[in-house]
């Protein structure tokens, strides 16, 4: 069953693509419909008879396809393992996952490639099951990786444009770079480990023959590979241009899995950071700065889904507090809600984006409200729920990790997190009311928005205002049955339920001034964002990062690569050889220039050589 | 049947080509001819690996005496090793002759024939003289080739691949003829078998000089970094077929050449180089990929990048670990394929559009899909994409390169990075942006995808189900591993 | 008398020749330098024939003679042939396969 | 007794006398051979030579030597060559115009040196003094020619036919039969 | 008695030959196709007699009684009589195209060739070195009046000035030698001075010495070795193609059947004395001999100076053979042979083509060869790859026994540098074929004349491979093995 979740979506990619690549004109829509969305509703059946064993009290469920690699020590099979971690992952991926292929079917249709984008999506969904159910670390590799390559053929999705293949460029070789992290650290592992065993199950069993600094480093390197994919600085540049891609994919790749997939890695890998608290809360630290960060930016942009891909970074880092301080559940709790909240904004925006005729930019948009109506409310819920207002669900998730950071006793990210879920209401609330509520000129008509694009919304605006309650802990009345049924190795702080409830109400509370501040700013007259002062500036040129980027890494590459290709292989070693045959034939032409047609020459040089050889023998015959 | 079958496989080829020759077959009897030669050799080598034991080592071994007064012996045999890139070379033909489709000249036939016979018989052969001849004999069909049939500025650069060849096989040469002259200054015959060879004890000091000359052929063969200067004018000006085989066969023969010879003959000597030459193909590793990033020439672009991972491949089989070897040997055969296919739609991107300069294509994914298709999977899958068999061979190098060192293992794992930068900002400027709406787009046509499918699922093959081929060569490597461990206690 | 006079006239006239050889452009000089190389020689021959009190050497110089007459007969009807044809026995004027010419 | 010694002194000093007189000659010539511009001198300078050279066959006892010397060597070749300059009758301007003769010579003749050394010394250091043996006369020659150098002799003819062809070849002016195809270098 | 007559009589039918052709040379009912075929029919009669008597081992030396052990007969002289007589014959017969081509050649030419022919067997018959000097005058004065033989041309008669001056001075230096030999030994005989070295110190024998490096200098002249070399360009430039083919192939060896009997045999005892000499020599004429050949033009003088590096090769050869090295001697014989072969076929197309048109061979003028002429092309890489030491042709292998016998006798940097010369002409004979198969010819493919020169070259191009790597499958067909069994053979009769 559980190779079934896993295979089944790349068999319907094959099946899609050659279908596509036999005749990429034929106009397939129900059987790439058909296929393509059947294929995710399938696996989520599946994934959820998998949560349902799981809950129902097995411990783990294995599956081994095939022998994948048998070298010396290193034995892979291409083997799955769903422990509670996964299932609950795979349960929220496939179900998020088969509405974004529901409202795909309506965004894209019409799409000349629409074939080949179900491909890519399903593609996309078996990598990340993959990712998510491997039972070893290679497995997982290469889920990851295919996922980055499933993510660089839907950013670039829309080819024509050079821009946004550049886009694509950037994700993946972002990514690549995380993965080169990651890489190493698995390496690093397996040779340390080696002759154990290679599968998640036998490193946790062996954890402990690692000394410490190599584990340290082992963490930090997978941690690299977390930072690539999920958008965490320094290796998140890659996630405000991947919006290039259609909705959809932002909606399912960089809103709602993908780039959780750092987190989920950190959590697969709870066992290994439980050992190294210092690497955790470097990881802390990292994705506070991260949510701050992102959060500033957010707050003045324009673009409405750069706006959520900023507040994803945010959330993001959010998440890898959570899983720095070892608050795993909590992490993953938060993984959970954003999901849907977060696939419900970006759904909710590519569906402005369609009735307003692609048109991005929230200053140009406004008086919405009336004209989607069902989208305002659904977004409405999202956004409530994102900037964690109770009761829904990104509440419970985010004072979770902000009151293990509090507990955890590193108040500086307590703060910085509390701060940043204030910019984050305010962000958030800015693009609803600029959106929904602000005058506009504009009354061009609208695009009508298909059933099949506007139902998920209502699904996905459900499951905002309400997963939260999975995770209710004890103070609120709960039994986190969440975190219980993750049996991760939390880090357990304990807390009084009043400080608790303290700063439950500092976040609503922030949340709400974040809110207040936005409706006073946007909601009346909205003020678009100049460049007026330099720290204006500065902000909505995202900190001159991708320029530093560019100035530091590309800009060298390319230096060194010219200089290798005018200066190093011409003038050096092709020089060297060259120098080397113009001696020769220099002296080849020196020399036969003695061949001056003159006889009396000729006999000279008879005579030079006679006369030498004469001259040694009279040395060496001894008669001088 | 089988006793012959070695020589039947060497020879099938050359004798089709003679008797072609012989007959002045037309261009339309040739093409059945070769393409009919090389499906048979190519049955041949299935039927042979069919009965192949892996356990076995050396099989099918033929000996006959030759040219008795010089000790040169015909004695073929194959391994694991071998068997390798002996499919590689009979699974690439066909598909090679069916790209050459409507080729007219009939030169390009004939030496594509006996190309097959000499890079055969250079992987087949166990007489360090006979290994000689058809490691010579490899280069004149690749010598006329690019030559007569290249483009650019193909004469000048036909006569460097081979004038910088020959001085390594030159170097090659008199080191075989030195351990020739020890091993019948011990046992008063000649001999060149290399069996006979390697039962010889050189001096330390001796068996240095030696190895440098073999090493010298190799590396410029491969070509480690500092004897590439031939590679990439060679690449970029050779007709299609023949690069392909010279970067999915012959380059590899470099890497073969060292560990068929240089490990049966001197085994603690590499110790010795194995710094050295680590150290050249972590630097070409990188060298070449980031050379590659401003080249705007498709062909030599990949001419660099078959560079840099056959530096990767150098350094795996230096690095002496299972792993390592197995990536290596591993990575011999996928990268083979892969730059086989890139190539062979380089190939066809000059068909169509009369160009391979990245800044005149573009916009050709939105036009032609299938040919987008073919190109970006064999440019990402030369890139190291999981799935395709490049993605094994490239991690179990990393491992390998992790076993013996943190710091090497760090700068091997850039093979990770190297590829993609140049790799996808090709494609971006190759397959996307807009298209040209003067030029016409050609999608492929049924003839051109039987030729580059058989690739595309022997690469999907390898990378899912890695272990099935590995078990051709998995006993092969623990048990050279062993011996080669026994005599130099591993390398350091 | 000691035949070391001898020795040192042969040897000096072969030298004779020789400079006489590389240092003049004049065919005719040249060709009779040779006949004095060669003569020289037969000069060396005698003297060992008397030292060693064998008549070979003598017998050889006879035949040397004969060698002598070949020469010249085919050196007189090539300098014949060559001023015949360019005026000149200049050795220097005949450069025509100097590298570079061709 | 001591009038033998006497008569043995001055017959030593004779042998010595006319051998430096020939010696003289022989030196004088042939240095007159290879200095002078015009060719007739040098080609008395080398007939000088090679009659001095005939005296000391003779002083050397090979007396059968000394007569083919005089008759082959003066008689038939010098002879010729001095006819053969006299037919070509080269003028004065036709004659190289050698500017450096001079010091080609030095060079050539310091570069000679050795060569002269060689022989000289090499020579020497074997045989201080002659052997006294009888005269080489005719009949002693003309045995050893028929018998042990009767084949170098046979093949000597073969040469002498062979220059012979060769120098007809070379020398006669042929007055071509067919025409001559144009000028071809090679 | 008669029997002896009988093993005189392949020189004998030679001289006759000469005779005849001299005498009907100016008959008009002979015309040059004529002359050349009677010519040819001598030297074929000759090498016939040569074969049935090949076997008769019995006499050593011919009338011993009468000529003393002047004349000797072994299985040395008789390869080199064969050799001269093929080449000869080769000559002939693939040039025939070119005399027709050419007004100036008549009777006397073919009657010039037998004599140098006779001259050569006598040179590789001789053992005795006055004899030997005759002998080699015979072959050198036939060959000097051949090299001048277009007496119309300049160059010609300037290629025929050049030998014969460098010749004539040389070849004093030879006979000087043979006088200081005899004023050493008291004898003339090889015997004689065999026995002579045998017998005494080495710092004994300084004359001896002296007179054997004077010969050893017009040896080095013969060869073309440096500094002895500047001649071979100029010289086989100016001469008529047969004429250079002649030289190349068939003189060239013919100085070696005399300097491999005096250095294996007469001065065996004394060679590492001058191993130094040869050796400087070596590899002046190696280095010298690639620098010449790589800045020529004319395909012509490109093989004259690679000409010279092969007397290189050779000279590695002879200077393992003075340090003692078993291989040497075969190892030269066989590179001899292999060379003879290489040579004769690539003088015989560049003949061959020149009969057919009047340009000089520039390397340009090849562009396109192989479309005018595919099978000509393909022959003339043949050489070209013999003469590279391609292996499978017959030149690897003779460059591999050189090279072993180089490292054999412990001179590792003479094979090193004999490796590198190697790679060094790679570049000029792979630039022919280049050009050759590089450039599109718009000349229409012309039909290849089956006639006796390019049956000729085709046979010559096989017995290249053949020799390279043939076996002894074919009987009476000498493949790779077979010409060093023949080159062990020739040496071993020397001893």
């Amino acid at each position: 069953m559980l190779s079934l979740i896993v295979v089944i979506p790349f068999l319907s990619a094959l099946l899609m693509a050659l279908v596509y690549l036999a005749d990429t004109k034929a106009d397939r829509y129900k059987f790439y419909t058909i296929v393509g969305v059947g294929a995710p509703m399938i696996i989520t059946v599946l994934s959820l008879m998998v949560g349902l064993e799981l809950v129902s009290g097995e411990e783990t469920i294995h599956n081994t396809l095939i022998n994948w690699l048998s070298v010396g020590e290193l034995r892979i099979e291409i083997a799955f393992m769903a422990d509670r971690l996964s299932a609950v992952m795979i349960a929220f991926i496939t179900f998020i996952a088969t509405l974004i292929h529901i409202y795909a079917a309506g965004y894209m249709r019409g799409d000349e490639a629409y074939g080949k984008f179900f491909s890519y999506f399903n593609l996309f969904m078996g990598s990340m099951l993959l990712l998510v159910l491997a039972d070893n670390p290679i497995m997982m590799f290469i889920g990851w990786e295919l996922v980055g390559l499933s993510s660089y053929l839907l950013i670039g999705f829309y080819h024509t444009k050079s821009s946004n293949i550049t886009a694509a460029n950037k994700a993946f070789i972002l990514n690549r770079v995380g993965d080169f992290g990651f890489i190493m650290g698995i390496s690093l592992l397996f040779i340390s480990l080696e002759g154990t065993g290679f599968t998640f199950e036998s490193i946790k069993a062996n954890i402990a023959m690692i000394d410490n600094e190599t584990l340290s480093l082992i963490g930090l390197l997978l941690f690299v590979g977390a930072m690539g994919k999920s958008a965490q600085i320094p290796l998140y540049v890659w996630l405000p241009d991947a919006m290039a891609g259609p909705t959809p994919v932002s909606a399912l790749i960089h809103a709602a899995t993908m780039v959780t997939a750092g987190v989920y890695m950190v959590a697969r890998y709870s066992f290994l950071y439980i050992e190294i608290p210092d690497i955790g809360l470097f990881i802390a630290y990292i994705g506070a700065a991260s949510a701050l960060f992102a959060a500033i930016i957010a707050s003045y942009q324009s673009d409405i889904k750069k706006i959520l891909a900023y507040s994803t970074m945010s959330q993001l880092g959010y998440m890898f507090i959570a899983v720095g301080l070892g608050a795993y559940s909590s992490g993953i709790f938060h993984v959970f809600t954003h999901a849907f909240f977060k696939a419900l904004l970006f759904m909710g925006a590519g569906a402005i984006i369609i009735a307003l005729h692609h048109e991005q930019n929230i200053f140009k948009m406004g008086k919405l409200k009336e004209r989607l109506p069902l989208v305002y409310i659904t977004m409405f819920i999202a956004t409530l729920a994102i900037s964690g207002i109770p009761p829904f669900a990104g509440f419970f998730s985010k004072d979770a990790i902000l009151v293990n950071a509090f507990a955890s006793g590193h108040h500086l990210i307590w703060a910085i997190g509390s701060f940043t879920a204030f910019l984050t209401a305010f962000y958030m609330f800015r693009l609803l009311f600029t959106v929904f509520h602000a005058d506009s000129s504009d009354t061009k008509e609208l695009a009508s928005l298909p059933n099949s694009m506007t139902r998920p919304l209502v699904v996905l605006a459900i499951g905002s205002a309400t997963v939260g309650f999975l995770g209710v802990n004890e103070a609120y009345g709960g039994s986190s049955w969440f975190n219980n049924f993750l049996v991760l190795p939390d880090s357990a702080y304990h807390i009084s339920h009043t400080t608790e409830y303290l700063l439950g109400a500092l976040n609503v509370s922030l949340g709400l001034i974040g809110m207040f501040l936005a409706y006073k700013m946007f909601a009346i007259n909205k003020l678009e964002v100049k460049e007026d002062a330099l720290y204006k500036k500065v902000i909505i040129n995202k900190f001159y990062i991708d320029e530093l980027y560019v100035f530091f890494i590309v800009k060298p590459l390319l230096f060194l690569s010219r200089l290798i290709a005018n200066v190093l292989d011409p003038k050096v070693f092709d020089a060297f050889i060259n120098l080397n045959v113009w001696t020769y034939r220099k002296s080849a032409v020196i020399f036969a220039r003695l061949q001056n047609g003159k006889v009396r020459y000729y006999a000279l040089y008879i005579l030079i050589g006679v006369s030498s050889m004469s001259y040694y023998m009279l040395f060496k015959l001894g008669l001088m | 049947m089988m006793d012959n079958i070695l020589t039947n496989i060497i020879f099938l080829p050359l004798f089709a080509a003679v008797v072609l020759g012989v007959f002045r077959a037309d261009t339309k009897y040739l093409k059945i001819g070769a393409m009919l030669s090389s499906v048979a050799t190519l049955f041949l080598v299935l039927f042979m690996t069919y009965n192949f034991d892996p356990h076995a080592g050396m099989q099918f071994i033929k000996i006959s005496p030759w040219i008795q007064n010089a000790g040169i012996s015909y004695f073929v045999g194959v391994d694991a090793l071998s068997l390798v890139i002996l499919l590689l070379i009979s699974l690439l033909m066909p598909p090679l002759y069916i790209y050459m489709y409507h080729e007219k000249r009939k030169g390009y036939w004939y030496n594509m024939m006996l190309l097959q016979t000499g890079v055969s018989g250079a992987v087949l052969s166990l007489d360090m003289m006979l290994f000689y001849l058809f490691w010579e004999t490899m280069l004149l069909p690749i010598f006329v080739m690019i030559g007569k049939y290249g483009n650019g500025l193909h004469r000048y650069n036909s006569m460097k691949i081979v004038l910088m060849t020959i001085l390594g096989s030159m170097s090659m040469l008199f080191s075989i003829m030195y351990i020739g002259y020890i091993y019948f200054e011990t046992h008063g015959i000649w001999s060149f078998a290399l069996n006979d060879l390697a039962s010889i004890d050189f001096n330390a000091q001796t068996s240095i000089w030696l190895a440098s000359g073999f090493l010298l052929a190799f590396a410029i063969k491969i070509p480690l970094v500092g004897f590439h200067t031939w590679m990439a004018p060679a690449y970029g000006s050779a007709p299609t077929p023949a690069v392909v085989i010279m970067s999915s066969i012959m380059a590899k023969l470099g890497i073969y050449g060292i560990w068929r010879f240089g490990y049966s003959l001197f085994d603690s000597t590499l110790s010795y180089y194995a710094p050295t030459i680590i150290t050249l193909a972590l630097i070409g590793l990188l060298y070449y990929a980031i050379r590659a990033i401003t080249e705007l020439h498709l062909r030599r672009m990949f001419a660099y990048s078959s560079g840099s991972h056959l530096s990767l491949i150098a350094l795996g089989l230096f690095l002496g670990n299972i792993y390592a070897w197995s990536g290596s040997l591993y990575f011999i055969a996928t990268h083979a394929l892969a730059s086989a296919g890139m190539f062979i739609v380089i190939g066809l991107t000059y068909k169509r559009f009369n160009t391979v300069y990245l800044d005149s294509l573009g916009g050709i994914a939105s036009k032609a899909p299938r040919f987008s298709f073919f190109f970006a999977f064999f440019a990402l899958s030369i890139a190291g994409l999981p799935g395709t068999g490049g993605f094994v061979a490239e991690l179990l190098i990393i491992i390998g390169a992790f076993k013996v060192n943190f710091y090497i293992g760090v700068a091997t794992a850039t093979t990770m990075l190297s590829a993609m930068v140049y790799i996808f900002w090709m494609l971006q400027r190759a397959l996307f942006g807009t298209a040209n709406n003067e030029r016409e787009y050609e999608d492929l046509s049924f003839r051109e995808m039987i030729m580059l499918l058989p690739l595309v699922v022997l690469l999907i093959a390898t990378g899912v189900m890695p272990s099935f081929f590995m078990q051709i060569f998995d006993p092969f490597l623990v048990s050279t591993l062993e011996a080669f461990t026994l005599n130099s206690g591993g390398v350091k | 008398m000691s035949p070391n006079l001898f020795f040192l006239l042969a040897s000096l006239l072969f030298s004779i020749g020789l400079v006489g050889l590389v240092s003049r452009r004049n065919l005719f000089v040249l060709y009779m330098s040779i006949e004095l190389m060669l003569s020289s020689i037969n000069l060396l021959l005698a003297t060992f024939s008397k030292v060693l009190g064998d008549a070979s050497g003598s017998v050889i110089a006879l035949l040397m003679i004969g060698v002598i007459a070949a020469e010249a007969a085919l050196f007189l009807a090539m300098i014949v042939h060559i001023y015949r044809s360019s005026r000149s026995v200049d050795s220097d004027n005949f450069t025509a396969l100097a590298q570079g010419k061709e | 007794m001591e009038r033998r010694l006497v008569v043995q002194g001055i017959e030593n000093l004779l042998e010595i006398s006319i051998f430096t007189i020939l010696a003289l000659f022989m030196l004088g010539g042939s240095i007159t051979m290879i200095m002078s511009r015009q060719t007739i001198f040098s080609a008395f300078g080398f007939l000088v030579a090679m009659i001095a050279l005939a005296g000391i066959f003779a002083l050397l006892d090979a007396r059968f030597l000394a007569v083919a010397q005089i008759m082959v060597s003066v008689g038939a070749i010098v002879v010729l060559s001095i006819l053969t300059v006299l037919t070509i009758n080269m003028r004065e301007e036709n004659l190289p115009y050698e500017r450096h003769k001079y010091k080609w010579m030095f060079f050539s003749f310091i570069l000679a040196l050795p060569i002269t050394l060689l022989i000289y010394k090499s020579a020497t250091a074997m045989y201080e003094s002659f052997k006294t043996m009888e005269a080489v006369t005719s009949k002693v020659v003309g045995k050893l020619l028929f018998s042990e150098w009767v084949l170098a002799f046979e093949i000597v003819s073969v040469l002498l036919l062979a220059a012979m062809v060769g120098a007809i070849v070379i020398a006669r002016k042929e007055i071509p039969k067919h025409e001559i195809p144009k000028e071809e270098r090679a | 008695m008669i029997e002896q007559l009988i093993l005189t009589l392949p020189m004998a039918i030679i001289v006759l030959g000469a005779f005849v052709l001299l005498l009907i040379s100016h008959s008009k009912r002979f015309n040059l196709d004529r002359l050349n075929l009677i010519a040819v029919f001598f030297l074929i009669l000759s090498s016939c007699v040569q074969f049935i008597i090949f076997k008769s081992n019995d006499i050593e030396f011919l009338f011993s009684d009468v000529f003393g052990e002047t004349f000797i007969l072994d299985t040395f002289s008789r390869i080199f009589d064969l050799m001269f007589t093929i080449g000869a014959i080769l000559t002939l017969l693939i040039n025939n195209d070119y005399f027709k081509s050419r007004r100036y050649f008549n009777g006397e030419y073919f009657a010039l060739i037998l004599f140098s022919v006779f001259g050569m067997m006598m040179l590789s018959h001789a053992h005795e070195l006055v004899t030997a000097f005759i002998a080699l005058e015979i072959a050198s004065l036939s060959v000097y009046a051949l090299v001048g033989y277009h007496k119309n041309n300049r160059v010609s008669s300037e290629a025929m000035l050049k030998y014969m001056v460098l010749g004539s001075m040389t070849g004093a230096f030879f006979m000087l030698g043979t006088a200081l030999i005899y004023g050493a030994v008291g004898s003339t005989n090889l015997s004689d001075i065999a026995l002579y070295t045998a017998n005494h110190n080495i710092d004994e024998m300084s004359l001896l010495m002296v007179g054997a490096s004077f010969i050893s200098i017009t040896i080095m002249f013969k060869i073309g070795a440096v500094p002895f070399h500047s001649w071979v360009i100029d010289v086989y430039h100016g001469a008529p193609y047969p004429i250079t083919m002649f030289m190349a192939s068939t003189f060239k060896i013919a100085i070696f059947a005399i300097a491999l009997r005096l250095y294996i045999v007469n001065f065996g005892e004394v060679n590492v004395f001058w191993s130094e000499l040869l050796q400087a020599i070596t590899i002046l004429t190696l280095i010298g001999g690639s620098w010449m050949a790589i800045s020529q033009t004319l395909v012509k003088r490109m093989l004259a100076g690679s000409s010279i590096v092969h007397s290189g090769y050779l000279l590695i050869g002879i200077s393992s053979l003075g340090l003692g090295s078993e291989m040497a001697g075969p190892a030269v014989m066989f590179y001899l042979i292999a060379y003879f072969i290489s040579a004769v076929g690539s003088f015989g197309i560049l003949s061959f083509i020149a009969s057919q048109s009047k340009t000089q061979m520039r390397f340009e003028d090849f562009k396109g060869f192989a479309n005018r002429r595919p099978y000509m092309a393909l022959m003339m890489s043949i050489f070209m790859l013999s003469l590279a030491g391609f292996p499978s042709t017959i030149g690897f292998l003779g460059k591999f026994y050189i090279f072993t016998s180089a490292i054999e006798s412990g001179q590792i940097l003479l094979a090193g540098l004999g490796i590198l010369t190697a790679f060094i002409s790679v570049y000029y004979y792979f630039k022919l074929i280049a050009m050759m198969y590089f450039y599109e010819s718009d000349e229409q493919k012309k039909k290849l004349p089956i006639d006796i020169s390019t049956i000729l070259i085709f046979a010559m191009g096989l017995v290249v491979v053949w020799g390279g790597m043939g076996t002894t499958l074919i009987p009476f067909i000498p493949g790779a093995d077979g010409f060093i069994d023949i080159a062990q053979e020739t040496i071993n009769s020397l001893k």
